[in-house]
């Protein structure tokens, strides 16, 4: 088996985590499926790593789960203080950027 | 000495240039500025004159060139004076007659408060009319051919607040424009011919071009002279014309500015010599317009416009003799110049008479006045005398030539038809010109209060305006005579114009006595219809030709439904057009845009989860396009 | 590096837009003065350009070049032709006028505008667009003339829309409503131009691999660069297309009449005597001089446009009820004069419109101006409420009527001259055309005859009976621009001596000869 | 372990990839579409685990533990306690409320998918060289010695961005209290202006069977009263309805008494009284 298959895995995750993204109106289960996405990618890196044998792919991987890391924080905090505001944590009920 | 030629058109202009721009100050003194500079300019002339009775024939023609005008590559128009022996005749004229009438208009506007500004339009006319017979190139010519109908344009309009007046000016200065059209395209043509528009150059040349050529000039050249000179079908203007204050009448639309026509026609001579259907046309205008005029001269009862009608019958003469050729050349301007000074005369003598009767101008209102205004009697009555071509007076001597000249058209039928129709003008003539004089001086009174109820004092008018009455009659009296004197006039233009002997289809004493019958006639018929029997206040009903005669031979109606309607109607749906189509067409579109927009807004629904759709499509379709470019 | 003689002659009047606008509100007047002074400085300057401005020596003279963005060979590259000295003349002529006829019309306590600094806004714009179409007067590279021809509309459009006429039928909000509707279609109509002039440019620079309006040109002449015809057609009628918008050339003139009739007198002059010449101007020298080949192809068709915009235009002023729109149609019909001349393509035709170009420009100026202050006095553009107004007031009714007298060309004032040369050099290669625009000098009369007798003449209406004659400042706008009418009618040389030489160039970049008349040829 | 970052990978490896791989995709699947925020966030968790054993699989292995320890028990764990603040919302239910939205979502994801398959497919990528002396010195040796020599700057600004973030968390989270907090009588008074509720809310609960905070008092016709329950429960929906089996109930428990006293006859009334004994309780 070739690892390429990890790759193909990581696109459908990542197809996968978008059309959840679109689909779901809980912000957190957004979030959720933003941070599949992430991962999506992590896993590429990580089996480009591991096919031009070096360890960069690595390294970015772990930069971005901390970077991930940091966002989720903040976007969990947004969330809360979303719904401290309006009592729900739907992403449809902010469309204020309607004209 | 030929620097003074200049002189000529410079001194009225200068006249007007103050009077015009000076402002109130000059009101008081104004009118004897511009009658002294208008003096100036007349003994200019008579200095010139005796200066250019000096040299032999040949070589009378005096040159000045100012400065070149408007040059461009391939084009070259200079402002350059030429004063042969046409243009001094004319020059002569003008500025005579001229000084006359600013003589007499002091008298006539003493009490008009816009005298100064009147004098000042008087002095614009003389440069512009004599810039236009001493120009030495058609394009001067035309500036000076359009100078004069602005100048006749402000005059007729002086009375601005009369509604009536303000129309006439108008009229009058759009009929000139189609006039100055035809110049103007004979100049074109002149252009694109000889490359020049010189009077040296172009007439030298004729002989190089084709007939077809020529006749085309001829033809616009005889346009232009229509509406200058009031010929059919152009003629129109000149019965609306009388709005204007009588002197004006007298000297623009009477002695002067009409006879430009004349003026054109004869310097052109050489291209109508060289194109006979222009002649031919020619001649027919002016048959057709002597005999139109007099018509209309018959049936007003306006004074003027009466007058107007037989300017224009007479005019119909010179322009007729003009289409002679040479043959006829001198004996139009010869007209023109004995025409000028009895015309001129007659008008002075109508004014007088409006003078005293609060310028009443309806003759049935008028009458007996013989006793109350002689001297204005006496010259208007030599006046006519010579205008119905008396013997002896000028118009006999003037008249019977170009009568004569008629009849030697040709040796056939034209020759006779040409010769009858001027024969029968004269008869006409004699008679609205004794209808006028009966109307006027003989019977009882017939006088009516005018509008504001106080009867009419007839009274002679002062001396300012009778002097020049008088030394008009004078003209009117001798100056056939003295022209005709062997034939000097004639030779006196030959160097210019050429000049052969008619040989008419009958004999001469013949055409000669036929005249004198056919006026006696005429004067006989006008004696027996208001000598004899009562002349009614109200005008009858009367036939329906003098009815159509009334109205000009319903001229102006057809004008007014053909041009003045239509072109109404034409405008209106332009108008609409611009609105609707042109401009609809751009408003459309902008519409169909703004309802696409419309649609288009409706995607912006402000839910961010259809935004992030649109992004990932997005995203989407730009793989696919990269994948596609890698595979092609 | 002599001095940049024509950079400053665009320079001063843009300084002084900056400075008029820095005045404080507190000393408003102050920004008039100031307008007025840097403009009569630019009138200086133009006059010591054409000063040393030689008739016979290069065709582009006191040329500036320096290099602007590098990588697209867009230079900074000033030039002047007899016809561009001209035509700087005229501009900076009239801008002092202009500002002197406007002197009121921006004050707030008159208008009532509540606008931010209205009067110093009102005479920077003017003298933006002043510098604005100096300096496309002296580009003669194409990317910068672009760059200005459109960059003039900004300033131009809010002196449309934002000092509107106060004389106006209806109530403010529906007046208001009218003037932004002009400003806007102002807009629209040139952006769509410009825009297309746009495509155009950029194909050229494809084309040719550079802007410059000389070197294109001359690879041209000299056969380096020779364009495949549909191309250059192609590139022709995009550059002509945002010129006849600008002009305006029938059918795309029918922003010009909305514009002029809601813009102040001052405004409207600016738009039709000093921008609308730009359209002109670049037909000349951007159009014959890098698609000749091009230009003799659309002749017939232009000529034809500029045939029926002559007429149309007058026999719509005929039918006009609204004074400054009347004038407007009128100039529409003068701008086919100055098209047809161009593109008869001979000597006299191109000399004619040149000089048509400046006689117009003053003519108009004259007239709209007059206009301008009799609206002003009865407060009301139609031209059924004047009447009888010679009585009350004679000088402004003489100014109206000489100004009226120069739009139908009567000989001996300026506009004759030039439009007797289109007339001739059209008549010379297209006679029939000739002949059917020479109907257009009667309609000239007649609308110009209409509009003074309903104005001017007939019993004194009640409205005008009070109606004061013209001021001394009115006078000092109107009195020299009528003593230039006639000066030039007598003795256009000066001018014509400076334009001459450039129509030559012109006519040798077309490679046309004027046809030889009959008799020369018969020799 | 070497033998994992080898260059060929072995038919172990593909069976475990084959296996994991589904897991992996199905938990995807159910992150998406199960509907309480809870069951996602789990499922969640379990592909990356799956995803933690393919990063050892891949020769990753300082990434897969820091995948299960930070975002798996991290991470998720920080997740599941804001699905607890914020709770169970109306938003939950899948039914999509844009027009269209749903389909296009997938069409799109679809696509995406088909797109990026098909473009790691035809890029070629066939030949690969293993971990093998990449990870020689020890995988993390091999990291940190990237980290800190190569990529330290990139490292030191993940520091900073990692306080920023915390900063931003705390700022955005913690509440201000702008205004004094109303004294006793204020708030008395507040109420008596709105003129709502006079005297103190009704406590939760039926009987004593029934306290929950969750389960709405019943008012004296049976019917639950919004009112006894908390504001953020309502919000959240979460108000258990227990009005019918309570009196059920308790017609029940009366009925085996009446059987038990063997008393007949007026048992419908004693259910009554009791029925009425108990609205009576409920209206205390």
């Amino acid at each position: 088996m070739s690892p390429v298959n990890y790759l193909y895995l990581a696109a459908l995750l990542f197809a996968i985590g978008a059309t959840g993204v679109l689909i779901r109106r809980n912000a957190i289960v957004v979030f959720m499926c933003i941070e599949l996405m992430l991962n999506a990618c992590n896993l590429t890196l990580v089996t480009f790593s591991r096919m031009h044998g070096n360890l960069d792919g690595q390294i970015i991987a772990f930069f971005t789960m901390v970077v991930a890391a940091a966002e989720v924080v903040v976007g969990l905090a947004i969330i809360v203080s979303l719904f401290r505001s309006r009592h729900s944590a739907s992403v449809d009920d902010a469309s204020l950027m309607k004209l | 000495m030929e620097n003074l030629i200049a002189l000529l058109v410079a001194a009225p202009l200068l006249g007007a240039a103050v009077l015009l721009c000076g402002g109130r100050r000059l009101d008081r003194g104004g009118h004897w500025i511009g009658t002294l500079l208008a003096v100036v300019s007349f003994a200019v002339g008579v200095l010139l004159f005796t200066d250019m009775l000096g040299k032999d024939p040949e070589h009378r023609a005096m040159h000045q060139a100012l400065f070149s005008w408007i040059p461009v590559e391939g084009f070259q128009a200079d402002v350059a004076f030429q004063l042969d022996q046409l243009s001094m005749t004319f020059v002569l004229l003008i500025t005579g007659v001229g000084s006359l009438i600013h003589v007499y208009s002091i008298g006539y506007m003493e009490h008009d408060e816009r005298r100064r500004r009147f004098f000042g339009y008087l002095n614009l006319f003389l440069a512009a009319m004599l810039l236009l017979v001493i120009a030495d190139n058609y394009l001067l010519l035309y500036v000076g051919w359009e100078g004069v109908g602005l100048a006749s344009y402000l005059l007729i309009g002086f009375w601005q607040h009369k509604p009536s007046a303000a129309t006439a000016a108008k009229k009058a200065f759009l009929v000139n424009r189609v006039g100055d059209m035809g110049l103007s395209i004979a100049i074109m043509l002149m252009f694109t011919t000889f490359g020049t528009f010189a009077f040296g150059p172009v007439l030298e040349s004729t002989s190089e071009t084709s007939e077809g050529m020529l006749t085309a000039i001829g033809l616009m050249l005889l346009l232009a002279a229509c509406g200058k000179s009031a010929q059919v079908p152009l003629q129109s203007w000149l019965g609306d014309a009388m709005e204007g204050p009588t002197p004006v009448s007298a000297l623009i639309h009477a002695a002067t500015m009409v006879t430009a026509g004349v003026y054109l026609i004869t310097r052109s001579g050489a291209i109508f010599n060289g194109a006979p259907d222009a002649q031919l046309a020619v001649v027919i205008v002016g048959a057709v317009t002597l005999l139109f005029g007099a018509i209309v001269g018959c049936a007003k009862d306006d004074i003027k416009k009466a007058l107007a009608g037989s300017t224009m019958s007479q005019i119909g003469y010179m322009i007729l003799a003009a289409g002679l050729g040479p043959i006829g050349y001198a004996f139009a301007i010869m007209h023109l110049v004995t025409h000028g000074f009895f015309k001129a005369g007659l008008f002075l003598g109508a004014g007088s008479v409006m003078h005293g009767m609060n310028d009443e101008v309806d003759m049935r209102k008028y009458g007996g006045l013989r006793k109350y205004m002689p001297v204005t009697f006496v010259t208007f009555g030599l006046g006519y005398l010579a205008i119905i071509g008396f013997p002896g007076l000028s118009g006999f001597w003037s008249k019977d030539k170009i009568i004569e000249a008629a009849f030697a058209y040709d040796d056939g039928i034209r020759g006779w038809i040409f010769g009858g129709v001027a024969l029968l003008g004269a008869g006409i003539t004699a008679f609205y010109m004794t209808r006028v004089m009966i109307m006027t001086f003989f019977g009882e009174k017939r006088w009516q209060p005018d509008a504001e109820g106080n009867e009419p004092h007839p009274h002679e008018s002062p001396r300012s305006m009778t002097i020049p009455m008088i030394v008009l009659a004078f003209g009117s009296v001798f100056a056939g005579g003295l022209f005709s004197l062997n034939e000097s006039f004639v030779k006196w233009l030959e160097p210019v114009t050429q000049f052969e002997h008619p040989h008419p289809v009958i004999s001469v004493p013949a055409i000669t006595a036929s005249t004198v019958v056919v006026l006696l006639l005429g004067a006989a018929l006008a004696y027996v219809m208001y000598g004899r029997k009562e002349v009614p206040v109200t005008a009858p009903r009367g036939s329906l030709l003098t009815r159509a005669a009334r109205r000009d031979l319903l001229q102006d109606d057809f004008n007014h439904v053909v041009l003045v309607r239509g072109g109404e109607h034409l405008t209106r749906s332009l108008v609409y057009v611009d609105h609707t189509m042109v401009d609809g067409a751009v408003n459309g579109t902008a519409a169909g845009f703004g309802g696409l927009s419309g649609r288009l807004r409706k995607v912006q629904n402000g839910f961010a989860r259809s935004y992030a759709v649109s992004m990932f499509g997005g995203t989407a379709i730009l793989i696919a396009a990269t994948l596609l470019m890698r595979a092609v | 590096m002599s001095f940049p003689l024509l950079t400053a002659t665009a320079a001063v009047p843009a300084i002084g837009a900056i400075v008029t606008a820095a005045v404080p509100a507190a000393r408003r007047s102050a920004a008039k003065w100031l307008a007025l002074l840097f403009s009569l400085a630019t009138l200086v300057l133009a006059v010591v350009v054409g000063v040393r401005f030689d008739p016979g020596g290069d065709r582009y003279q006191l040329t500036e070049s320096h290099a602007w963005i590098a990588d697209f060979g867009v230079r900074y590259e000033l030039g002047v032709d007899g016809i561009g000295v001209a035509l700087i003349g005229l501009t900076a002529l009239l801008i002092p006028f202009v500002i002197l006829a406007g002197w009121h019309d921006a004050d707030p306590e008159e208008t009532g505008s509540k606008r931010w600094r209205p009067t110093q806004g009102f005479f920077a714009l003017i003298l933006m667009v002043e510098a604005m179409v100096v300096l496309s007067f002296e580009a003669t590279d194409v990317f910068l003339f672009y760059i200005l021809f459109e960059a003039m509309l900004i300033p131009m459009y809010f002196l449309i829309g934002g000092f509107g006429d106060r004389a106006h039928a209806g109530s403010d909000e529906k007046a208001a409503a009218q003037r932004s509707y002009a400003a806007v279609k102002f807009l629209l109509y040139n952006l769509v131009g410009g825009l297309i002039m746009l495509a155009a440019v950029i194909g050229l620079y494809v084309v040719a691999g550079n802007f410059s309006l000389q070197e294109i040109a001359a690879a041209r002449a000299s056969g380096e660069l020779n364009m495949a015809t549909n191309t250059e057609r192609l590139l022709f009628l995009g550059f002509f297309f945002a010129f006849a918008v600008k002009a305006p050339l029938w059918p795309l003139h029918t922003w010009l009449p909305n514009a002029m009739g809601e813009a102040t007198a001052p405004v409207a002059v600016l738009i039709t005597a000093v921008v609308d010449k730009v359209g002109t101007f670049a037909m000349l020298r951007f159009c014959l001089g890098l698609f000749p080949e091009a230009s003799k192809w659309a002749t017939p068709a232009i000529l034809v446009l500029a045939l029926i915009s002559i007429v149309y235009g007058a026999l719509l002023a005929v039918g006009q009820r609204d004074i400054k729109r009347l004038i407007a149609y009128a100039s529409i019909s003068h701008f086919g004069f100055i098209i047809m001349g161009i593109f008869a393509m001979t000597s006299q035709g191109q000399s004619g419109a040149t000089l048509y170009m400046v006689n117009h420009g003053i003519s108009t100026a004259a007239l709209m101006l007059v206009a301008g202050f009799l609206i002003s006095r009865r407060g009301s553009r139609l031209i059924a409420d004047f009447g009888g107004v010679q009585k009350v007031a004679p000088v402004l009714a003489g100014t109206f009527l000489v100004g009226s007298l120069a739009t139908l060309s009567l000989p001996g004032l300026a506009p004759f001259v030039s439009e007797f040369l289109v007339l001739v050099g059209t008549f010379a290669r297209y006679p029939v055309i000739g002949i059917i625009a020479t109907f257009g000098i009667v309609l000239a009369a007649l609308y110009t005859l209409v509009l003074y007798q309903r104005t001017m003449t007939g019993p004194v209406k009640l409205e005008v009976a009070k109606m004061p004659d013209l001021r001394v400042r009115e006078l000092v706008v109107v009195a020299p621009l009528i003593a230039l009418l006639i000066f030039l009618g007598v003795y256009p040389k000066p001018v014509t001596d400076l334009v001459n030489p450039a129509v030559g160039h012109t006519l040798s970049d077309v490679q046309k000869k004027d046809p030889k008349p009959e008799v020369e040829a018969a020799k | 372990m070497s033998t994992l970052a080898a260059y060929a990978t072995s038919t172990g490896e593909a069976f475990q990839f084959w296996v994991l791989g589904t897991v992996a995709v199905i938990g995807a699947l159910c992150t998406v579409f199960m509907k309480k925020a809870v069951h996602s966030a789990l499922c969640l968790a379990g592909t990356m685990i799956v995803l933690a054993v393919f990063y050892l699989a891949n020769g990753a292995y300082f990434l897969g533990i820091v995948q299960i320890v930070v975002y798996t028990g991290a991470i998720m764990m920080l997740f599941l306690f804001v699905v607890m603040l914020v709770g169970v919302t109306a938003a939950d239910s899948l039914k999509e409320t844009i027009k269209g939205q749903r389909w296009l979502a997938l069409l799109c994801g679809l696509g995406f998918a088909v797109l990026l398959v098909g473009g790691i497919g035809n890029a070629s990528l066939k030949e690969f060289n293993g971990l093998g002396q990449a990870n020689s010195a020890g995988n993390v040796e091999g990291l940190a010695a990237l980290i800190f020599t190569k990529y330290v700057f990139a490292f030191e600004i993940t520091g900073a961005l990692l306080i920023t973030a915390a900063v931003g968390a705390m700022v955005l989270t913690h509440r201000e209290r702008t205004e004094r907090a109303k004294t006793q009588r204020e708030l008395a008074e507040e109420r008596v202006r709105e003129g709502k509720h006079l005297p103190p809310l009704p406590a939760p609960g039926v009987y004593a069977r029934h306290n929950a905070v969750d389960i709405a008092g019943l008012l004296p016709d049976g019917t639950p009263s919004e009112l006894t329950v908390s504001k953020t429960l309502r919000d959240r929906g979460q108000i258990r309805d227990v009005s019918s089996e309570a009196l059920s109930d308790l017609r029940a428990l009366e009925q085996r008494a009446d059987e038990r006293l063997g008393r007949s006859g007026h048992a419908a009334s004693s259910t009554d009284d009791a029925a009425s004994g108990g609205k009576k309780e409920a209206a205390k």
